[in-house]
């Protein structure tokens, strides 16, 4: 099924139409020593029953259909509300373009423009955008509009940040002569950010919860930070600020997040969407699109993509960004998401979420050679060290049906038996216990 | 509440937003924010149900870690929350509702069977972190996705990470960097065409090179002479698209070629408007090094309102070695495919994941649903459908340049000026006639820009109803501009105020 | 195609009709079948690909069993038939878009969750000739659906065949029929009140009874001395729902049971107004031995445009016997849910399968996430809504019966004849103001009747919206009648001719 | 979660307004013996996560989730087409009541209209309704049709016709007096119409294909009902018009249909929707609602429901039928899926369903003791007769994951060791081949 409309006789009448015999010659213009005289050597054709099928066995190898996921890491399996499954996926949201004609286009601006005002709210801040690709690319736009604001090039980064939010920065400022240094954690799994040495840095960045699940004390960072005029940036996990101090509260400068536990299945890690909010000082140097405020010609409230000339359909070279096309049917899903639950609901969350990876904590951290790494407080997720390597025992609870981890040894040699525990409102107490039995029977097993 | 009649909406509001808005004025459609009261609901959430708990919250998380005021978000119940976004997205138009010509967007059909097999469970519900084995099948769609793009642009291997075409872009630049650095070449410049888009520009500056235009020349394509001009060993690379924004396919694209790669540099393709070449020629077979795609352009994945895409990058043999890690590598003996992190030479990470996959699910679904034959009819009918548009119009609004086009064309409304109306006014009018307007004053090298693809999916009657409307635009332009200077007249809102809203900037709802 | 101004919407009519209808005037919007092109296809179907094939087509099927010219089916794309239906439904009111108050309908929010369950393969993908054994979940979802509506029903036994309110009816008065049957007592009346909805006189014709209408007294409830009069042997039951069709309860209605019964008759309830009590008084306490739900009203399962419903017949001790064939039995040795056909006395099948099994799970899904808590809260706030709309356009519209009324009550428009105004002007003029109109003309003993069910799930703020419009509507009509007279000016159409669609009888398209 | 919008305050503020002092004081006109005061001793309240994972559980308990469909008998597992299910599962199809108000229903109201052409398309007649309960209701509605226009009380129904079918009628015509005759089937599981007195009989019922899946002489059935003064009633797979003559073509004067094939799921065998198509003079008997096509107050064509005083809402007792909602919702589906088809798809469908259901009889036809107990032709369905107990059998291939059937003897004492296999679009022939070895295997062990 190619999904065009051409019968035989349009292709005839439109090639009248504009003087050409075949289709062929539509290619004129491209010198035939490149063009190709043969078929893509890419698989046939699929009639869509067939094709059904055929991703469904593909889909079915998924090894675990029916486990249970424990997993994180910066990815979790949260609940996502029907209504906002079925309001995200209405076709007049999901097959439209940039809102670039706002006439119509009010249905994207305005949701949007709810989408950024329910970031700020959580976020404690007064601006964000319309989202960015994901967590990483947050970071690292923070990270470029802090330099950009404070003239510096170098970059402190706890090493509680997820790690591949970490890299991706690296692999982004590569090339721009920038220096990343990382802020050890301590025996707590946290960063004292009284103790980091800050001098010359135009951007730090913490994370809470961090990559091992722990709080962090944010006013620390950001106030370090401020002291030697360097900007702070906090990477927050949305699902928590119902329970936790907002980044604004702790004197973030720009918070950043990965928001695809509000209303985006896991996906194997994307499409997410990521959050970016900041003080309306930065407006101007706000990565992206904004959604903003006007009126009409009639005086008629309205919505626009605003403040464009920071983008770089405009400013070219010199824009604050190169990103164009950015995750909005995902941040409409999250804004969605944000006004199902609500302030009461979003605090619900947070605590189910803290009483029950409380109870995982008690339940898995009293097996035999078994503990908690790190006391916490934890939020949603936790750091279980045992006596068996961790990707191998990751891999033997898979097959008793549990996706956990990642075994923290790919990111942090010195913690390679420990494993990240995500218990999030989807996962009950009953689940718990029995993940604690399998762990049971495979720490039996040695 | 007031029921006077300023709330029926006036006259070519769309009942929808009279449904919206039983309380205010005019058909202002409110802001869920609006509608919030105190200890409404739509959350449905369980108890923390902890057996004998283990203390109480404020044990859990000490008061310093809590938030003080809870955030200002609605409280709203389910009904009204359906209500008020069901009533929004009708205020959207999207390709679901009608022609979509935006030139450069690729504003295609999106197949319904993408949706359904992306949410199959063995995808949507793949964590990215489960370990390689349990997610064989999701590796191998990858895999097989991979090597069929490969195969579509002659490029050797490519990455997924990229989530939009101008990550692509930073993606292939950096490779580009590396791969100078490895041979210890330092060169500071990277050339674009001036009618360039703007994330070409701006990924250059990112990945640390400086930006240099070389004009057009009278044809609309790269002048040779120029480029050689600015060909130096201080050049990295030249980024193209082909064909370029103007629709018209650079015809030397081997001369250029040879005169990059002479001069040391490497030839960047970016892939937006490959849905006009696709089965018909490989960017690699012209010469180019480095590919990025639009996945949501060319294979149909839904545009979202403005994301998620999805822009692999695809690099040729030579360059492999720099591409993010991890990639793909699939194991003879135990018959796995795996992620294969030991890159030393990789430019490193540049997604938190493995990009967009749920949108390279979709992608995949297209490709296998078209084939081979099916892909070059979709090239064929694109450009079918642009020049048989172009030759519809062509009196009303000629193209800025001459000759046949690919798969879209920049057409100029300069002609209308003489009464007072401009490009803008067009857009908007055409908009009364029931089809979204085209892209305008883009690219800038065309004065009264009007850059036209109707893509491959729409039907000859579709196309010959736009046409039929920009040919009676024009001569409303003649006889009665006013009609164009007041329109768009069916829309729930009419030219807001953009320069306003840069100025009294409100980006967030606060109460008054 | 001709794009003449024509082409563009008449103010009023929604954008989305001007984008159905680019090509003819006055935005008529065209049918499907008018898009049709010959070669055009939509469709995506395997090869037959039978290996070492059985003979040709025409040895599998002789031509004599062949069709001789092809069905007139349109020939479109995917792609257009999307756009049409997409803009096709966008031309429909819905509780998803707003507002329903629809007397008698219960046009409540239909839960999403509900949507996304009945859609698991466990349930969809079912054939309802499995075994039993393979479908243990389908039948105990069934069985505990089947308890609770027993329970709240106060009945002993429900089948779930009957697919709406009106099959549930015939299924009942069958049984009531078996029941005299079974005691050798022939009769031949069933005692009807006038204010009845049609689907009752109807059933009762079906059932082989002869219908007979009691008047309602004064205070619109079933009058009690008419009913004593027309009760005699040869009455086989009363049909009634309670509260009545006027939103009224039947406070005689164990004066009213005893003295059916006491005549020998049963007494069969009529669930459509369930809503309004559920929870708090059950129709068996009252007297009722027979009751169907319509589980599309009080349960908040969608109403499809039309249908699907689901119409569960419940019945007591006494009559059990006489369900139709199968029922759920479970086996207390092989703990398995079995249907069981061994029913001898039973009136025998009246679905194909098992009814509409689809319905009946979204039914279960609303009804455990209410619990018994919430589903009282649902009576209490039906009958608090509608009490405080009557409240706040009681001086408008003055109810047509004293007294508090349960979820809906009947309104009278009578007040504005002088004017020159009927209730289908209101209804129509209601529609610009952004709100479905109420139910009009019924009750057909209420002159110019209005009859309202706002429903619970129906804010605050909504309602007073509703009641400011219709006010301000009472006012424009003392003012300014022609304002109604000409509305509604906001809908893609307005006032079609239902007398002219029956006289020239156009029930399928042809071409001219 | 009740899904109400009431807070307290509304409450009290709503209260206030109607003169009330709480809620039980709005049910005071009840009579307070028969006013509950506990609450229903019903389940309890479960939050959508804990619904979800509840109900998942019990569709989990489908023994065969992954298993492969052959079952007949009335429902078939055809390809829903994606485009069909996003279509008809628009918020505004599903969320709407009928279109009484034409104004607010020209959505559904038109496509209702379409549905309607397109039934009148395959059925090859002039008039059908917007849809009936199921395939049994419209046979029942078709009776009485023909009953009233007769005005007989005697009804031929072939034994080949479904027997739910029959038996539903049996039921609804109870009470009527109506005397239901079943016309036996022969040797070739076919009724040999010519062979069948119809003296005194309204109507005459025919199906084909019949519930052996075999082709009927529809032809002889009708011209023998119309010698003898009968109307003609066909029951006809719509998924088998695009290959095989029209109930029209061969002189039905109704013709009825179940339409679960067209776009709906097998849902357990409901909601489906039950066809109805009859000549334009039968127009004023035809049961339930009917799109008309009219012009509005500007002469603009629009659409509303027409000859309403057929129906109970007008004529009450002496209504055409006692139906009221019905199944539009599906009507919509199945005129969407008509279209998405069209001529040539409908065609292909029933191409591939004979061409796999010939395989299938070649593949288990030579079995061990197996034999296709009729010839046919066969459309998608065939009889299969084996050595073991059909319905012992079906529970056995059951366990190999094949979900088939069901047994005949259910229905007809002398066919207990045969079974139906329906063959659609959507099984292969490998599936097909997988299907014989699994049954081998069965016979092997006898
Ligand atoms: C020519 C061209 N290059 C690059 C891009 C950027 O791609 P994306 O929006 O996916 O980042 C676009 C998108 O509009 C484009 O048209
Ligand atoms: C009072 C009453 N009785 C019976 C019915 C018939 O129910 P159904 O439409 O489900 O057949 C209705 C439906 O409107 C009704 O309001």
């Amino acid at each position: 099924m190619d999904f065009l409309p051409h019968t035989e006789e349009d292709d005839r009448a439109m090639l009248e139409a504009v003087g050409l015999e075949s289709l062929a010659d539509l290619f004129e213009g491209i010198p035939s020593d490149v063009r190709l005289d043969y078929p893509l050597g890419i698989p046939p054709a699929l009639s869509e029953p067939e094709l059904l099928d055929h991703l469904a066995a593909l889909a079915g190898r998924f090894a675990a259909d029916d486990s249970l996921c424990f997993a994180g890491g910066g990815v979790y399996d949260h609940h996502v509300p029907a209504a906002v499954r079925a309001l995200a996926s209405r076709a007049e949201f999901a097959t439209s373009y940039t809102p670039y004609q706002p006439e119509l286009s009010q249905g994207v601006l305005q949701a949007l423009f709810e989408f950024q005002t329910a970031v700020c709210a959580i976020y404690g801040l007064e601006v964000a955008n319309a989202s960015l690709y994901d967590g990483a690319h947050s970071v690292v736009e923070a990270v470029n509009l802090a330099l950009r604001t404070t003239g510096r090039a170098r970059v402190v980064a706890g090493a509680t940040v997820h790690p591949h939010y970490r890299q991706v920065l690296q692999t982004y400022t590569s090339a721009l002569g920038v220096e990343v240094l990382t802020a050890p954690y301590d025996a707590a799994g946290t960063v004292d950010w009284t103790a980091v040495d800050m001098t010359g840095a135009g951007a730090v960045v913490a994370a809470s919860p961090n990559v091992f699940g722990c709080l962090e004390d944010v006013g620390a960072a950001t106030s370090a930070a401020h002291a030697d005029g360097a900007l702070a940036i906090v990477v927050s996990d949305p699902t928590s600020t119902g329970l936790l101090a907002s980044p604004g509260e702790l004197g973030a400068d720009v918070a950043v997040g990965e928001g695809q536990g509000l209303g985006s299945p896991m996906a194997y890690g994307g499409p997410g969407v990521g959050l970016f909010a900041t003080g309306l000082e930065h407006v101007r140097q706000v990565p992206g699109r904004i959604a903003g405020e006007t009126v009409d010609a009639d005086g008629l409230r309205s919505y626009v993509l605003t403040l464009q000339a920071r983008e770089q359909h405009i400013r070219r070279a010199r824009a604050a960004s190169n990103v164009c096309t950015n995750q909005t049917l995902l941040a409409i899903a999250a804004g969605i998401h944000l006004c199902w639950l609500g302030p009461e609901g979003l605090r619900r969350l947070g605590e189910v979420c803290v009483t029950r990876t409380a109870y995982a904590a008690r339940v898995l951290g009293r097996l035999p050679g078994c503990r908690i790494r790190f006391p916490g407080p934890h939020f949603k997720e936790l750091t279980l060290e045992t006596p068996i390597a961790a990707d191998d025992l990751a891999r033997r609870l898979a097959g008793r049906g549990f996706v956990i981890g990642p075994g923290l040894g790919r990111w942090f040699e010195d913690l390679s038996n420990c494993l990240l525990v995500a218990v999030t409102e989807r996962r009950t107490t009953q689940q718990i216990d029995a993940l604690g039995e399998a762990l049971e029977k495979e720490l039996a097993e040695g | 509440m007031n029921g006077s009649p300023k709330d029926t909406p006036a006259p070519g509001r769309p009942l929808e937003s009279s449904a919206g808005t039983r309380s205010s004025p005019r058909a202002v459609f409110p802001l869920i924010f609006e509608q919030s009261r105190a200890g409404r609901r739509a959350w449905s959430l369980p108890e923390p149900g902890v057996p004998n708990g283990d203390g109480s919250l404020d044990e859990l998380v000490p008061k310093e870690y809590r938030r003080t005021s809870p955030p200002q978000l609605p409280e709203v119940s389910e009904r009204d929350l359906v209500g008020h976004y069901t009533r929004l997205s009708q205020r959207n138009w999207a390709i679901d509702v009608g022609a979509y010509p935006l030139g450069s967007c690729t504003m295609k059909y999106n197949p319904k069977i993408a949706e359904e097999v992306a949410a199959l469970k063995g995808f949507a519900g793949l964590h990215p972190l489960a370990d390689d084995e349990l997610v064989q099948g999701a590796l191998e769609l990858l895999a097989t996705l991979e090597q069929a793009l490969c195969t579509a642009t002659g490029m050797a291997r490519l990455t997924f990470q990229p989530a939009a075409g101008a990550q692509g872009e930073l993606t292939g630049l950096l490779i580009m960097r590396a791969w100078h650095e490895a041979r210890n070449d330092k060169r500071r410049r990277v050339i674009i065409p001036d009618s360039a888009h703007g994330t070409n520009p701006a990924s250059v500056t990112l990945a640390g090179y400086q930006a240099q235009e070389v004009p057009s020349d009278r044809r609309g394509l790269v002048d040779l002479d120029a480029l050689r001009d600015v060909l130096d060993e201080d050049v990295a690379g030249l980024m193209l698209t082909n064909p370029n924004t103007l629709g018209l396919f650079e015809r030397d694209i081997q001369e250029i070629a040879s005169a990059v790669h002479e001069s040391g540099g490497l030839l960047y393709y970016d892939g937006a408007n490959f849905n006009s070449i696709v089965g018909v020629v490989r960017p690699g077979d012209m010469g180019f090094d480095i590919v990025h795609m639009n996945l949501h352009k060319t294979f149909a994945t839904p545009h979202g309102g403005g994301g998620p895409g999805s822009g692999p990058l695809a690099v040729s043999e030579k360059l492999e070695r720099f591409l993010p890690a991890p990639v793909l590598a699939y194991d003879e003996v135990t018959q796995r495919w795996r992620w294969d992190e030991d890159r030393p030479d990789s430019i490193g990470r540049i997604h938190s994941f493995h990009g967009n996959f749920g949108i390279n699910v979709r992608a995949y679904a297209y490709l296998r649903s078209l084939g081979p034959e099916g892909l070059r009819k979709v090239a064929e009918h694109a450009v079918l459908n642009a020049n048989y548009l172009r030759a519809l119009i062509g009196e009303s609004f000629p193209t800025a340049y001459e000759g046949m086009c690919m798969h879209e064309f920049v057409s100029t409304a300069k002609g209308l000026k003489k009464h007072g109306v401009r490009a803008m006014d067009v857009a908007k009018r055409l908009i009364d006639f029931g089809y979204h307007p085209p892209t305008v004053y883009f690219p800038l090298v065309v004065e009264e820009a009007l850059m036209i693809e109707p893509t491959e999916t729409e039907s000859k009657e579709t196309i010959d109803g736009l046409a039929a409307a920009l040919n009676e635009i024009a001569r409303e332009a003649a006889e009665d501009p006013d009609i164009l200077h007041a329109a768009p007249v069916t829309t729930p809102v009419r030219r807001p105020d953009e320069a306003r809203a840069a100025r009294n900037l409100r980006v967030r709802w606060h109460p008054e």
